[in-house]
């Protein structure tokens, strides 16, 4: 009943998706889009159980001496945020709410995506080694479409023609077979939950 | 320790300072780096060079904000070029989001040369389905767009005068972020025969050169390098060349430590094989 | 998932703007030149059928060429298609076809609304009347067309998705073989994968350097497959980690990734048999956006020194980003996910790497029972069926026999 | 640039510097800016969630346009929150398998098609030809078949099958090593972008 009932209803509603695709008309597509906005809506009203478990993690955590302040910083920016967006309209530019997205949220976003500029760098120094035969092809393939940046005369014109032939041959065929191999390996997992061969992720007692 | 044991095991803090410098020192001096100009480049500036002030030039803008950062500067080193020369050009789009796009650049480069709209160039617009857009062009510029991007009707301005189609354009350069470069290949130079170039990002770059030697395109411009190439040609250093900049340090800088990292790894290799230890 | 609709709704958005905007020069009739060159003739036998595998709300018009497209006066460049409701109605034009074309497919499937009124709106079991103008290159339009009627019909199969369903329907096939036979105690061997081996080592190094394991399930939601398979795999680690009372920390951003997850560790300690072990709080939610996770996640590895970090799942950009610094907190790194374009960084930068397929494998292998590991055996049978198509497929189309590429092609 | 706007920038700025410090090593200035965007991401998207999701696919829907159907996962939604308690958690797992299976049924289909089916047809679609891109296309099928044989499972590399296994892996590898050298530009564009923002800013401290 606990577990039974829920892993019946995976395979019920996973069938039905399933059958669906195949019937292009009007109430297959209705139910298409609607369950669509089913998952969405699931999705919003489960909100309150993130912010639950951030909020009691952080509530503890004031206790603790060298988290406190840390702590509190995480609160309080989140209380800011909700407190000024009580209208949809501070959801428009101009807005208190708006302002902290554009000189908060956005530049450190911005930033730590920028990170990964120093870390390909560490890890192309740390990688490319060849200590291995994989680890040289790797290594090869790098170097030489890293190569096109560089102003080397008449090696530019034939390093550029050596990168276009990596990418549109062994490149394209190894993302082609990798696909392949996913989609396989997606559909026998999707196939095993809608059986309830694989029912790890479902709890019981 | 040796030097080179020590490269092995180099902080990670050195490779983020080098990185750093790279980046920041041309930001503060900016600095021009020695750029080779590719001959599928060349191709495309040449062909716009020796062509008469009056004539006319079919430019495509078809990219999205995504990819502006690659190919503005080309877009932007071939208008000026054409102004330069005194040339008549055509813009069109044929991205969903390209006519703020278009519009922003022509109108900014036209006031730096004193051009006027209507006369010394014209902003068709936007139209859905490019194949079809493309092949109604071929029959008359005025059958996909009867008015501008302006709602200005073509019969009604000057440079529109005795020009029907693509017969009466010298060429058409097409600056693209992928998918459009197709369409006009088929339905453009494949139906109506004109010489036709693109100017497209780097990665994309690479599917293209097979048309250079079936003489179907007759230049590529492939992202920051080439649009780098082209500002040189032309002699406007713009974004390019300060792009180009970065990256030609960064990548150089990212490639010596590879060097390094193996030169250090060969050296010590026999030291640790004696030792008995692995990486 | 959520492409799928993208690509619906964009497909729509065409289906209605092209609609209203090709129309719009052709209605405006162009004046012919001064000369009065001639006419061209009209096209012929204009037919109209239902658009097969749709809802009803499209109609394929099919003619022959004008005599005068590409032969006769060879003066055709363009032909409208022009409808309307009934027979003598109104007749718009509904899109231009360049010469040499001979097949049109109407379709407006957008149901008019208040706001929005949509007058060329196809609903089904809809009749509609066609006639098509051929257009000369001087801009001179032909006499119309006979006139050609059809009706919208809701279909129930979609027979362009065929191949699709034979795919499942041999996929099944091969799976439900290869479990019963798995039942049935057959041996089933199985290639050592590195990265699953490692797994093991992981956890009983985190036992022995008292350490945590963290363990990130990626950005994608509870619904995403890959997520799912994260999950499995986190249910096995969770499983033996219980074994060893070592810690297993899963910071996830999505509140229903969350709800899963906590369920998901917690069986596997009751499984285990150690549901007093059990922390809730172990498993918890930093934030919702990518970055601000990632540096949450990064603040995480750098504190509590996780022994081992696993990352299963979708990630994106912000793979290199997680294993540059786990690798500077000194954790040993698996990493699986069938992102293709951030593989080439897990493999750089991590110990140990499952690609693509191997990530959804990893369940199976980890678990080490019968049924799972016939699954396996399904996807290689599935994949040798693909390899054989890839073979003979390149050697049909290179003799010309296209039967193959027809069998596997799917028409949306 | 406005006093308000020079402000915000200099906060952004100090946030930059703070992420950067990252770098160094592990600091309070960069645990100060996780936690905050930490809380203010969360803020955000929840009041995001609510004013545009929340109203436009549950409230709107069930209270103004009278489409009751929306009842119904908005129920499932609400399930959810039995997690608060112990002894009722179980039945959020209800809504969970309403989630999990509409996930994996659309999955389903659209791998097999987008992954499998729309690859296997780009791969055979071309004629092999006695030329350079004849070559090229007959190598992308070896290649393809290669890398497949990679992947297989129940079945030892050794022999023939391990030689074509240990090619495949190679001609992998090749892939990933030119997907990591493309991607340095677009990474090396973002620090940049990022190094300009402060310059402009500090320009405009002091200079303007």
């Amino acid at each position: 009943m606990k577990r039974e009932i829920p892993i019946l209803l995976v395979g019920i509603t996973g069938f039905a998706m399933l059958i669906q695709y195949f019937i292009p008309t009007g109430w297959s597509e209705f139910i298409f889009t609607y369950s669509q906005d089913w998952v969405i809506v699931i999705g919003i009203l489960a909100m309150p159980l993130g912010i639950w478990s951030l909020v009691k993690a952080n509530v503890s955590k004031l206790k603790v001496p060298g988290e406190r302040f840390y702590s509190a910083v995480l609160l309080a920016g989140f209380l800011i945020m909700v407190l000024t967006c009580l209208k949809r309209e501070n959801l428009e530019m101009g807005s208190l709410h708006m302002d902290m997205f554009t000189y908060v949220l956005v530049p450190i976003q911005a930033t730590i995506f920028s990170l990964l500029a120093f870390f390909i760098a560490s890890a192309a120094y740390r990688a490319f080694r060849a200590r291995s035969v994989l680890a040289t092809i790797l290594l090869l393939t790098a170097f030489i479409v890293m190569l096109r940046f560089l102003p080397l005369g008449p090696i530019s014109t034939l390093n550029l023609k050596a990168v276009s032939w990596i990418l549109s041959v062994p490149n394209m065929a190894v993302n082609r077979a990798i696909m392949m191999g996913i989609g396989l390996g997606a559909t026998a997992t999707a196939i095993k939950i809608i059986l309830g061969i694989e029912r790890t992720y479902m709890g019981h007692d | 320790m040796t030097f080179l044991e020590k490269l092995m095991q180099i902080d990670r803090r050195w490779i983020y300072l080098a990185i750093g410098l790279a980046v920041i020192i041309p930001t503060i001096w900016p600095f021009d780096v020695p750029v080779t100009v590719s001959p599928e480049v060349r191709k495309i500036y040449d062909f716009v060079d020796e062509m008469e002030a009056g004539e006319y030039l079919f430019v495509c803008i078809d990219y999205d904000p995504s990819s502006m950062a690659e190919l503005n500067p080309m877009a932007i080193a071939i208008i000026n070029q054409a102004f330069q020369k005194d040339l008549k050009l055509l813009f069109v789009t044929l991205s969903q989001f390209g006519p703020g796009l278009v519009e922003q650049i022509t109108s900014g480069l036209a006031e730096d040369h004193n051009k006027v709209r209507g006369e010394d160039y014209i902003f068709l617009g936007y139209r859905p389905y490019p194949a079809i857009v493309i092949m109604a062009m071929g029959v008359d510029f005025r059958v996909p767009f009867p008015v501008d991007y302006y709602g200005t009707p073509l019969d009604e301005q000057p440079i529109m005068d005795g020009i029907k189609n693509f017969d009466d354009v010298k060429g058409v350069i097409e600056i693209t972020s992928g998918s459009t470069a197709d369409f006009w290949l088929i339905y453009g130079n494949g139906r109506y025969g004109f010489p036709l170039a693109i100017g497209i990002t780097g990665v994309m770059s690479a599917n293209f050169y097979q048309y250079l030697s079936s003489g179907q395109l007759f230049g590529i411009i492939p992202g920051v390098k080439g649009a780098a190439e082209y500002e040189k040609l032309v002699g406007y250093p713009g974004e390019g060349m300060a792009q180009m900049a970065y990256q030609v340090i960064a990548h150089t800088v990212i490639i010596l430590f590879i060097i390094m990292s193996n030169v250090a790894y060969f050296a010590t290799r026999k030291k640790r094989q004696q030792m008995g230890g692995g990486t | 998932m959520n492409q799928l609709t993208r690509i619906i709704s964009v497909f729509l958005l065409f289906a209605f703007v092209g609609g209203g905007v090709i129309a719009q020069p052709v209605e405006e009739e162009l004046v012919a030149d001064t000369l009065s060159p001639s006419a061209p003739m009209p096209p012929t036998n204009v037919r109209v059928k239902d658009k097969p595998n749709d809802p009803g709300h499209g109609l394929i018009v099919e003619w022959d060429l004008s005599p005068d497209d590409g032969a006769g006066l060879n003066i055709v460049v363009m032909y409208d298609i022009l409808r309307s409701d009934s027979p003598d109605g109104e007749f718009v034009s509904r899109g231009m076809l360049p010469s040499q074309e001979t097949q049109f497919e109407d379709v407006d499937d957008t149901p008019p609304t208040e706001d929005i009124p949509n007058p060329y709106f196809m609903p089904k079991n809809s009749n509609w009347y066609y006639k098509i103008v051929a257009i000369s290159d001087q801009q001179v339009r032909s006499e119309p067309s006979e006139l050609a009627s059809g009706t919208t019909l809701e279909n129930l199969f979609h027979w362009g998705k065929l191949p699709i369903l034979f795919g499942v329907l041999i996929f099944s096939g091969f799976l439900l073989i290869f479990i019963t036979s798995a039942k049935k105690g057959k041996e089933l061997y199985v290639r050592p994968l590195s990265g699953i081996n490692a797994v093991d080592d992981a956890i009983g190094r985190a036992t022995e350097m008292g350490k945590p394991i963290l363990f990130v399930l990626g950005l994608g939601t509870a619904g995403d497959i890959a997520t799912i398979a994260g999950f499995t795999i986190l249910s096995r680690v969770a499983k033996r980690t219980a074994e060893y009372q070592t810690k297993v920390l899963v910071p996830v951003q999505d509140p229903v990734v969350l709800a899963v997850a906590q369920e998901t560790v917690r069986t596997a300690y009751l499984e285990a048999g150690r549901p007093d072990q059990y922390d809730p709080d172990n498993v918890f939610y930093v934030t919702a956006l990518q970055f601000p996770y990632v540096a949450a996640v990064n603040g995480i590895m750098l504190r509590e020194q996780p022994a081992t970090n696993f990352y299963m799942g979708i990630f994106y950009a912000e793979s290199l980003i997680l294993a540059e610094t786990g690798n500077i907190a000194g954790s040993i790194q698996i990493s699986g996910t069938d992102q293709i374009a951030q593989l080439p960084f897990f493999v750089a930068a991590t110990d140990y790497t499952l690609i693509g397929e191997e990530l959804y494998a990893a369940s199976a292998y980890l678990s080490r029972e019968p049924v799972q590991l016939g699954t396996l055996k399904a996807q290689d049978y599935s994949k040798a069926v693909v390899m054989i198509i890839v073979i003979l497929g390149a050697i049909a189309i290179t003799t010309g026999l296209p039967y193959l590429l027809d069998m596997v092609t799917v028409r949306l | 640039m406005t006093t308000y706007e020079l402000i915000g920038n200099g906060i952004a700025a100090f946030l930059t510097l703070c992420i950067f410090s990252f770098l160094y090593k592990d600091n309070p200035f960069y645990k100060f800016a996780e936690r905050l965007v930490a809380g203010v991401a969360t803020g955000y998207f929840t009041m995001l969630l609510f004013w545009t999701n929340f109203q436009d696919k549950v409230w709107q829907p069930i209270f103004l346009n009278g489409e009751y159907h929306y009842i119904i996962p908005a129920i499932l939604g609400i399930i959810m929150w039995t997690r608060f308690s112990k002894k009722y958690s179980w039945i959020s797992r209800y809504s969970i398998a309403f989630y999990i299976g509409i996930g994996s049924g659309v999955s389903i289909t659209v791998y097999l098609y987008t992954y499998l089916f729309k690859q296997l047809q780009a791969t055979i679609a071309t004629p092999l030809t006695f030329d350079v891109a004849g070559l090229n296309i007959f190598l992308v099928v070896i290649a393809v078949v290669s890398a497949l044989v990679y992947f297989f499972f129940s079945m030892p590399h050794k022999g023939l099958f391990g030689a074509v296994s240990r090619f495949g892996i190679y001609i992998i590898m090749i892939g990933f090593g030119a997907g990591f050298g493309l991607t340095v530009m677009g990474r090396i564009a973002l620090l940049v972008n990022r190094i300009i923002f402060l310059k402009g800013w500090l320009l405009e401290l002091f200079g303007g």
